[in-house]
């Protein structure tokens, strides 16, 4: 089990990484977390210094497992992968041996174990509607496991959207009546890794940095890491100059799709979607989406779902306006219509009001 | 509220409550305008006034040279920002994008560096032009609240549009969401200003140019 | 009944129509109208601006006939327009708007001016706010015939006298003539020499025409001090006259508002169109001219300039028949910078000249006109209304120009060729 | 559905090769590389440029390789997977790209300086090094 006066330094020694290996492991990590090159000092001085190995809890919920398969393709089984010996991932119900009864023992002892101090990542919504019946493990409701297991962590982490922003499930007409963790967490530091799934890198990545320095990252306002989550797909996108010279492509198989122009037009949700992927990238940083061809489905953003279509242009209602607007017009031509009237009323009592003017009627009495 | 629920809603119920009202008004305002009705003229005219007063509606796109001298501050800011509008609403990509998919018509854009600097020039020439409205006594004179409302309504898009475009104090979705907003309102409140006379000035033009050609003038 | 600001108000609810609704929906406020008005860029005063002059006529509108508008008077954010206000407004409705229509001509957004200026005279004089001035000359024309106080047997003395001149017999009364004369009361005591030149151009042409005892006068103050129904009424005694008579043809004289008041606004006053046609008296002569009936010989060398009465130009579409006419008889003919539909006025039309209390004000904006003189450097100025003349002459006086005014009808009698009498 | 069976009727374009002109950053890249160099030559200060935190196309990368181009020393580090390292034809500026064991790409830099850390014998190690040499030759000594 956990060998809690070892420093990430001495575990990785302990395997055979040389000092080289250990230079190439912070210089990596630095990249990985978002720092500058010159970081990576910073990085090693804080790997060599700490002293920690913390249990972590993961609870999935309303989910696909998407994020755990995200996970499980990080780079293997190399470097990265050390971090994950650094901890003890303690309760995993899908990647984990044991099942049933026992699991659900590991993780009441983890809790017991390391109360107040382990990380707890959740992947998955939270179902309210029907008393939580949509969603249980071993007969507890997804909401009442959360509250539990929540009150002795040092922090929450929310892996992938739904998690983060309700998701999927939260998507219009939510018939679970799903709910995020951070809508159920409020009184402990909660970080949201959104995407669906979040980069694999990016799940790595942070709890990097809570193993690295011992503190969740710098967050955005929506509680997701500013190193990942900083800039725009829109910023970072290799197709950037094509949007400034207006180049777009039309269709998914014209000239311009093509010459790997914008995909402004075809739906691309870049320009309000904030996440790693333009740099980092998927598979072992091979591509992305709109490197190979297809828009931004905007899947780190809240509501991505209900955000309109995903071949629709952002710059396009997401509702019909036609409609309304023609019943608008019909309504103002009705109430028109009674002004219009008024108007010649006014108009028709000062025409029977006026009596012929004659040169008398020009002084005032 | 987040600044996806702030943009959502902007593109989503926003967008189509402020086109109703705008239809609304606009529509309603036509009511008021044309239920005044017109006498028919019993005088002989001496022309078939019907070309001349289309003429004048296009003849008042262009200055008179005399004024244009003696108050060309209001012309050139004036042109300025009204040319500035319509390359800036009308030939951005994501803007047709908007119009293509609501009336079906679509047209080429122009490069959104070369958008992004005439969003500039529109800038500063709105702000001559405010500057030119406080300092000369006539314009002083003339204007009231809603002269400085439907100014700061026109300059909110373009200056909300162009911070969004170049990330400038709020996050995009944010600013995003601001911009769209800030064209809403300028919808709602269009018909009912004087931002009507994009629509009515060609009325009145026609109505100028029918009393002169009457008269046999070109007007 | 006498005027009151109940009456007034509802003048100005009755005038409101599409083309001043729209005119007010359309105003953005650019103050351009103001270049265009020599009250304002002859003194400075902002308050000059056109359109700040319709200020009480526009809240009207606004307050009564837009949606907005009313909702806003319910629940009292709007200011209602008082009586006061249209005392302080008759200054700028009456003392200094010339009805020239020249802002009409520049207003980007296509509105006229002058139109609405002319309409809410309407109200302003029903509320009892018009100049004594203009009162004064509207009860002369209709109860003495003339707002000058001319009656007929001032005419007859006057005719009497060209008659002598001339040699020739002017028609009076003539049933059948092709053509009726009208005169306005300037010419009579001013300028009678037009009725002479009249006569010989016309024994020229071999035209039939006479002259109407009846109705000789053709001005209408009631078209300037905004009274529909006077105006009505002194329109109607000239169409009585013309039907009487059964012409084919009424001759507006040299006079801008006569015209307007006869030619473009007449048959909407009686409410029906006319069994005659109207025409200015420069339309007729340049029909002649063209038609090889009025010929001239000889040509004037003086350097001259011809000064477009607004209302028979901008206002009236008779523009080029002068300028043919003139470079008949005129060898150093020079245009103004600004003339034709785009002239300036001489700063006394649209009744200022009957206003008394603008006397001041009206020289201030003739300083316009004398700058359009000076920079040409002639010594002879050509107009073709009677008003505009007086008005110039008496600029020029007072400003100590040494430019002579001329009749444009006098001019060209000046050349006929003497044929066999 | 009758028309799955002509799936492969389907046409497939497949995507042209990035162009040149399609190099976007690679000038911007070679600006920043000369001010580092003269950092380096006059503050003695190295730098290095993580060219994964930049949004470079196939041909940025493409066009920046040939022209650093290759210089005199190339050589490979052999922990944890194997870093290609080599000098370009610009003395001073060296391409570094880490690899895992499944020799993929886990981080690339341009690093300018004069020699890349990761090349330089750790001073622990060279301690170690000295002692295991030392205890090597005690042992001889005891086997002779």
């Amino acid at each position: 089990m956990s060998e809690p006066d070892k420093s990430l330094f001495d575990l990785l020694a302990q395997r055979g990484v040389s000092r080289r290996g250990f230079l190439k492991f912070c210089a990596t990590t630095a990249s990985m977390l978002g720092l500058p090159p010159s970081m990576s000092s910073a990085v090693a001085e804080a790997l060599t210094q700490a002293a920690r190995r913390p249990s972590v809890i993961w609870l999935s919920f309303q989910e696909c497992t998407g994020c755990t398969e995200s996970l499980t393709r990080a780079y293997s089984p190399t470097i990265e992968s050390l971090i994950f010996d650094a901890i003890s991932l303690d309760y995993h119900h899908t990647l984990q041996a044991a099942s049933g009864d026992a699991a659900e023992e590991a993780r009441a002892q983890a809790m017991k174990a390391n109360y107040g101090s382990y990380l707890l990542l959740v992947d998955g919504s939270i179902p309210l509607g029907e008393g939580g019946a949509y969603s249980t493990i071993a007969g507890h409701t997804n909401l009442s496991m959360l509250k539990e297991v929540a009150e002795g962590a040092a922090a929450v982490v929310s892996i992938g959207t739904c998690a983060a922003f309700g998701g999927l499930p939260m998507a219009n007409p939510n018939p679970t009546g799903a709910v995020s963790v951070k809508d159920i967490v409020q009184d402990k530091p909660v970080m949201n890794v959104p995407g669906c799934p979040p980069i694999p890198n990016v799940i790595v990545g942070v709890v990097a940095h809570f193993l690295t320095f011992g503190a969740l990252p710098e967050l955005d306002a929506l509680g997701r890491p500013k190193v990942f989550y900083g800039d725009t797909i829109h910023d970072r996108c290799y197709r950037r100059p094509f949007y400034d010279r207006g180049l777009f492509a039309k269709t998914f198989d014209d000239e311009g799709a093509r010459n790997g122009w914008c995909l402004y037009e075809l739906g691309c949700k870049g320009p309000t979607t904030y996440n790693a992927c333009a740099t980092l990238k998927w598979n072992g940083g091979t591509s992305f989406p709109i490197q190979s061809g297809h828009g931004c489905l905007g899947c780190s953003e809240p509501k991505f779902w209900d955000g309109g279509g995903f071949y629709t242009a952002l710059s396009t209602p997401i509702q019909p306006v036609t409609g309304a607007a023609v019943t608008a017009a019909l309504a103002g031509a009705a109430v028109g219509a009674a002004v219009a009237f008024g108007n010649q009323s006014t108009k028709g009592k000062a025409k029977a009001a006026h009596t012929k003017v004659t040169i008398d009627d020009l002084e005032k009495a | 509220m987040s600044a996806m629920d702030l943009l959502l809603w902007s593109r989503g119920p926003g967008l189509a409550i402020a086109v109703s009202i705008f239809a609304f008004g606009v529509v309603l305002r036509l009511f008021e305008i044309y239920s005044l009705g017109r006498k028919a003229d019993l005088a002989k005219p001496r022309v078939n006034t019907k070309a001349c007063a289309g003429a004048t509606v296009w003849r008042r796109m262009l200055p008179d040279m005399h004024i244009l001298r003696r108050s060309p501050i209001t012309y050139v800011a004036g042109y300025l920002f009204h040319f500035g509008l319509f390359v800036v609403v009308f030939l951005y990509a994501p803007h047709i994008k908007l119009i293509e998919s609501t009336l079906g018509l679509s047209w080429p854009a122009l490069p959104s560096a070369l958008v992004d600097l005439v969003a500039v020039l529109t800038l500063i020439s709105l702000v001559v032009v405010l500057v030119n409205r406080i300092t000369d006594p006539v314009k002083r004179l003339l204007s009231g609240f809603e002269d400085y409302l439907t100014w700061a309504v026109t300059l909110l898009p373009v200056l909300t549009g162009y911070m969004a475009y170049h990330h400038l104090m709020f996050p995009y979705q944010t600013m995003l969401a601001l911009h769209i907003l800030s064209v809403e309102l300028l919808l709602v409140i269009f018909p009912f200003t004087k931002l009507m006379h994009a629509i009515t000035l060609f009325i009145s033009r026609w109505y100028n140019g029918d009393i002169a050609a009457r008269k046999g003038v070109q007007s | 009944m006498s005027a009151s600001f109940e009456r007034g108000m509802a003048a100005f609810r009755e005038v409101m129509d599409s083309p001043i609704a729209s005119f007010f929906s359309s105003c953005v406020h650019c103050g351009l109208c103001a270049e265009a008005c020599l009250f304002y860029t002859e003194t400075g005063d902002p308050k000059y601006t056109p359109i700040h002059k319709l200020d009480p006529l526009k809240r009207v509108w606004q307050q009564e006939y837009t949606l907005l508008g009313r909702l806003g008077a319910l629940v009292g954010l709007s200011k209602p327009v008082t009586e006061k206000e249209l005392e302080q407004w008759s200054e700028l409705v009456y003392d200094s708007c010339t009805l020239c229509g020249r802002c009409s001509m520049v207003c980007p957004v296509g509105n006229d001016i002058a139109y609405m200026v002319r309409k809410m005279r309407e109200g302003m004089s029903a509320a009892g706010v018009a100049p004594e001035g203009m009162i004064g000359a509207t009860q002369r024309a209709v109860t003495l015939g003339s707002p000058m106080g001319v009656k007929l047997p001032a005419l007859q003395a006057q005719i009497r006298a060209q008659e002598a001149e001339t040699g020739l017999s002017i028609p009076m009364d003539v049933q059948g003539a092709d053509y009726m004369v009208l005169l306005s009361s300037m010419e009579v005591m001013n300028f009678p020499e037009y009725i002479g030149a009249l006569g010989k151009i016309f024994r020229q042409a071999g035209v039939s025409w006479t002259l109407s005892s009846k109705a000789f006068e053709a001005t209408n103050s009631g078209i300037q001090i905004g009274a529909s129904d006077i105006a009505a009424e002194l329109v109607q005694r000239i169409v009585d006259a013309a039907e009487g008579l059964g012409v084919k043809t009424v001759i507006s004289p040299e006079c801008g508002h006569a015209f307007t008041a006869i030619r473009w606004e007449g048959p909407n006053l009686i409410g029906r169109p006319y069994r005659f046609e109207v025409k200015h008296i420069l339309e007729v002569l340049e029909e002649l001219r063209q038609a090889g009936r009025l010929r001239t010989q000889g040509c004037d060398e003086r350097p001259l300039t011809f000064h477009d009465p607004c209302q028979i130009a901008r206002r009236g579409g008779v523009i080029e028949q002068p300028r043919n006419l003139l470079k008949s008889v005129a060898s150093d003919f020079r245009e103004m910078e600004e003339h034709g539909a785009m002239n300036w006025c001489c700063g006394g039309g649209g009744g200022v000249s009957a206003n008394d209390r603008a006397e001041e004000l009206r020289l201030v904006a003739f300083k316009r006109k004398k700058g359009q003189v000076e920079a040409l450097g002639v010594d002879t100025l050509v107009t073709a209304c009677a008003n505009c003349r007086i008005i110039l002459e008496e600029g020029l006086e007072h400003y100590n120009m040494d430019v002579e005014v001329v009749g444009l009808t006098e001019l060209v009698a000046e050349h006929l060729i003497e044929d066999d009498k | 559905m009758a028309k799955l069976n002509d799936i492969a009727a389907i046409p497939i374009h497949p995507m042209a090769l990035p162009k040149a002109e399609h190099a976007y950053q690679a000038p911007a890249i070679l600006q920043q590389l000369l001010a580092m160099l003269g950092r380096l030559i006059e503050h003695d200060e190295p730098d290095s440029i993580d060219l994964r935190a930049l949004p470079l196309t196939e041909a940025d990368m493409q066009s920046l390789r040939e022209l650093l181009g290759e210089g005199e020393v190339s050589g490979v580090v052999t922990t944890y997977g194997p870093s290609q390292v080599f000098e370009t034809g610009y003395s001073g500026v060296w391409w570094v790209t880490h690899m895992n064991d499944d020799e993929e790409v886990i981080g690339e830099f341009i690093e300018v300086t004069y020699c890349p850390e990761i090349l330089v014998s750790p001073q622990d190690d060279v301690r170690e090094a000295r002692e295991a040499l030392r205890a090597r030759l005690l042992q001889n000594q005891l086997d002779y």
